[in-house]
């Protein structure tokens, strides 16, 4: 019988190796598997390239992992909100000094890239950034009158994604919007760590709800939360 | 309503750019909203008034802010404000978001600026300077949206025009906005040049146009903007 | 208030013109417009360009136009299978006459194709293909060793749908399997029309069940037929 | 058990390649069925082993074929078929399908198959003469499962190999099969050359041989086909 189901955050994310480039979902806090960052943050991986929509904050997101330390890069549409004071200061000493690399990407080219990654797309060309200081970077190119850049496949060694609930075969269901990245990236990384409020049994999820097929999860973990508005 | 002199602190607020804008949207419209002034629109559709909302990071429907208390942390805005979802609406990842927005199946875009061009050239992502800006959704908005249009104000903190011959800020998305809306002027981007529409209630073409790179075009007698039913100036 | 719900199939297609290109959905019979078909073909709009995986038999499917005599192009994985007996003689005839051009399109390809034109990616590389005979009329491209192929968007003027419940605003939603190409070719037509069997009130499709949302649909039309298993 | 002498007429039947194939796919695995014997397979994996079906028009957890009465329009397989659903099944668009395959998630792809060269290319949509082939789903399926492997009849219908040193007939992929199901053998492609594993009882290692073109790679003694709980001849 398949069982992707884990006992805890720990063992969930306990392979996750120096170097690795990790997939993180999430639009703010809605949909962040927050559980996994800080089991990731304990366990000590380091020089990580991170891929995410934004960066956080020093008590959430990504912006935990950047303050530990632990990340070499980041490839982000948002990097660092003004609201984000506390991690102001650990982010750019890092920057400055080259310790942290960035790469800004629009976020529906990061959105596709990371689905192409995931459908094994190997590249596709897009409209947006056409005209824009984002061109020099990339393979030019025009389709029926309308210049497009080149953009590559993104992947990854693992992906923290978080939704709703899942059963046992590894199958997701979201809540409103927290499905936002987390749907490619579960695609789009080796090994795929799913972080939900709750495990039901194997055919309860509704065949039409499932949105990420448990063919693209290799590992769920339940964290039972209160879910609040945080403001 | 003639405007006969140039009154300087009769300019609109946020919220009444918001407000002004959120007149125009019609009935059946896919529009999506960037952050800032343009988050305010919302609040002012009218009821009877079928305008979709969309939210780049997976929403159709959006509605406004839900009471306190009632805020839900798994249905946030672009802006990662609490919103509720109206009836009909649906939710997707946000790879099939901007399908939507790439694929040209939105009808506006409003977005905040820095810098529009006479050209309808758009800066809204960096400042020269700033190490780091932050995209988001704006240049696949800028690029995807059949049309863009711009909320933000006439001039920079220090009176200097946004409204530019030329952008000199990093552009988001060449020749994409169609309509300006500011707190002194609605304006339309035209192949010929930017066409003052409207002037803001004590504000005459002139005074626009002294904050304003390139020649504007106008017809006289320009219209001044009916703020009747507008929010409050504070 | 937004109302896309159109009485009849015959007000739904009466702006389908003469050589138009048509997407027209269903795999087999499953998700099949089957009404706006016959509406099409009543209608008599000639000169087509139908994108469908399947060309179906004389009495279901893009068969029926076929054999009315309405199509010259047909974009397809699967253009006639040994089954269709009865098209055979009317499509051979055409198809030798150079009356109808079949282009041949990879199952796989056709789908992304399609979701391409409706997402605004003008272009992507596939490895579908690579090393066959398909690459011949293809730019062909390596990326990390693995040699691709470069396939276009398709649009349409027109795409037939066919989905399970509707709402007045567009809003769509399918059972089973009736997915498969109708998802994405409601994306990539300037004027998408829904056959649905049955139209519900407006928030009662459920938010996270709507595969289709209402920014894709024009049209709706009710068709209530029985569905059973037709052999 | 040992084949002693050559038995023309005791040939797998395509059940029982179908059976075959089904007893060798592991529990845990994601596996598409391409039309032909492949889709028998459904009906000989053991009921305790999980495997998930694939089908390409956008099924996941595929199961049996329902009984008579039961059939669904709605639920059908890549032939057109009427199926049933596992629990835990799910459906999707067949963008979302072939996403799938191309991303490398199927782990095995199973399907029939008009030539297979030596080397693993694969020849199965179209014989040359016929104006038009059907590809349907093979060259995405082909060119995107993690492995391929083919059931089919080891010969053609006038007792020709379709194992040659090179497809004669237009490929479907280059280099992409790695298992070979037929009547008569179970072949695995390497590197170094085709690698017979099995034989079908009655049949000895030369036998097979004679009818395949490419020299054959085996170890003696060559396993010999245990068809215990195998689907009847008729």
């Amino acid at each position: 019988m398949i069982k992707k189901v884990v006992a805890s955050v720990q063992e969930a994310v306990q392979d996750i190796f120096d170097g690795s480039t990790i997939m993180v979902g999430g639009f703010g806090g809605s949909g962040l598997p927050e559980a996994l960052i800080c089991a990731l943050r304990d366990h000590g991986a380091r020089n990580l390239t991170i891929v995410a929509n934004n960066v956080g904050g020093v008590q959430y997101g990504v912006g935990i992992l950047i303050a530990n330390r632990q990340v070499r890069k980041v490839i982000c549409s948002f990097p660092i909100g003004r609201r984000q004071a506390k991690l102001q200061d650990t982010f750019w000493e890092q920057y400055r000094a080259g310790a942290l690399e960035v790469e800004l990407v629009p976020q529906g080219t990061l959105a596709e890239r990371i689905r192409a990654g995931g459908a094994g797309i190997a590249a596709f060309y897009t409209p947006t950034g056409a005209g824009t200081g984002a061109a020099q970077a990339r393979e030019v190119r025009s389709f029926g009158g309308r210049e497009c850049l080149l953009e590559l496949a993104l992947k990854a060694d693992f992906a923290l994604v978080k939704a709703h609930k899942a059963d046992r075969m590894g199958n997701l269901v979201y809540r409103k919007a927290m499905r936002n990245f987390n749907i490619m990236m579960a695609t789009a990384a080796n090994v795929t760590i799913a972080e939900v409020y709750e495990v039901v049994e194997a055919g309860t999820l509704g065949a039409e709800l499932i949105t990420t097929p448990g063919i693209y999860v290799d590992r769920v973990v339940e964290v039972k939360v209160e879910r609040r508005w945080q403001g | 309503m003639q405007a006969t002199e140039s009154v300087a602190d009769s300019r609109l607020t946020e919220r009444q750019i918001a407000w002004k804008v959120a007149r125009v949207l019609e009935e059946g419209w896919y529009v999506n909203l960037g952050i800032g002034i343009p988050l305010h629109i919302v609040n002012y559709i009218p009821d009877d008034r079928e305008v979709i909302l969309h939210s780049e990071n997976g929403i159709l429907g959006m509605g406004t802010r839900p009471p306190v208390g009632e805020e839900d942390p798994d249905l946030v805005n672009a802006g990662k404000e609490p919103v509720t979802l109206r009836p009909g609406g649906c939710f997707f990842s946000q790879a099939d978001s901007f399908a939507m927005v790439r694929g040209g199946h939105i009808d506006v875009a409003v977005m905040g600026a820095l810098q529009v061009s006479e050209r309808g050239d758009l800066a809204n992502w960096m400042i020269p300077g700033h190490e780091l800006g932050n995209i988001g959704g704006a240049m696949d908005l800028a690029a995807g949206a059949r049309q863009v249009w711009v909320a933000m104000e006439h001039c920079t903190k220090d009176g200097k025009p946004k409204i530019l011959k030329h952008c000199t800020y990093p552009l988001t998305a060449p020749d994409c906005v169609k309509m300006i809306f500011t707190d002194i002027a609605v304006i339309q981007i035209t192949d010929a040049a930017p066409l003052l529409l409207e002037t803001a209630p004590g504000w005459n073409p002139q005074d626009v146009q002294k904050l304003t790179e390139p020649k504007l075009l106008f017809t006289k007698p320009v219209k001044v903007m009916d703020l009747t039913g507008a929010p409050a100036n504070k």
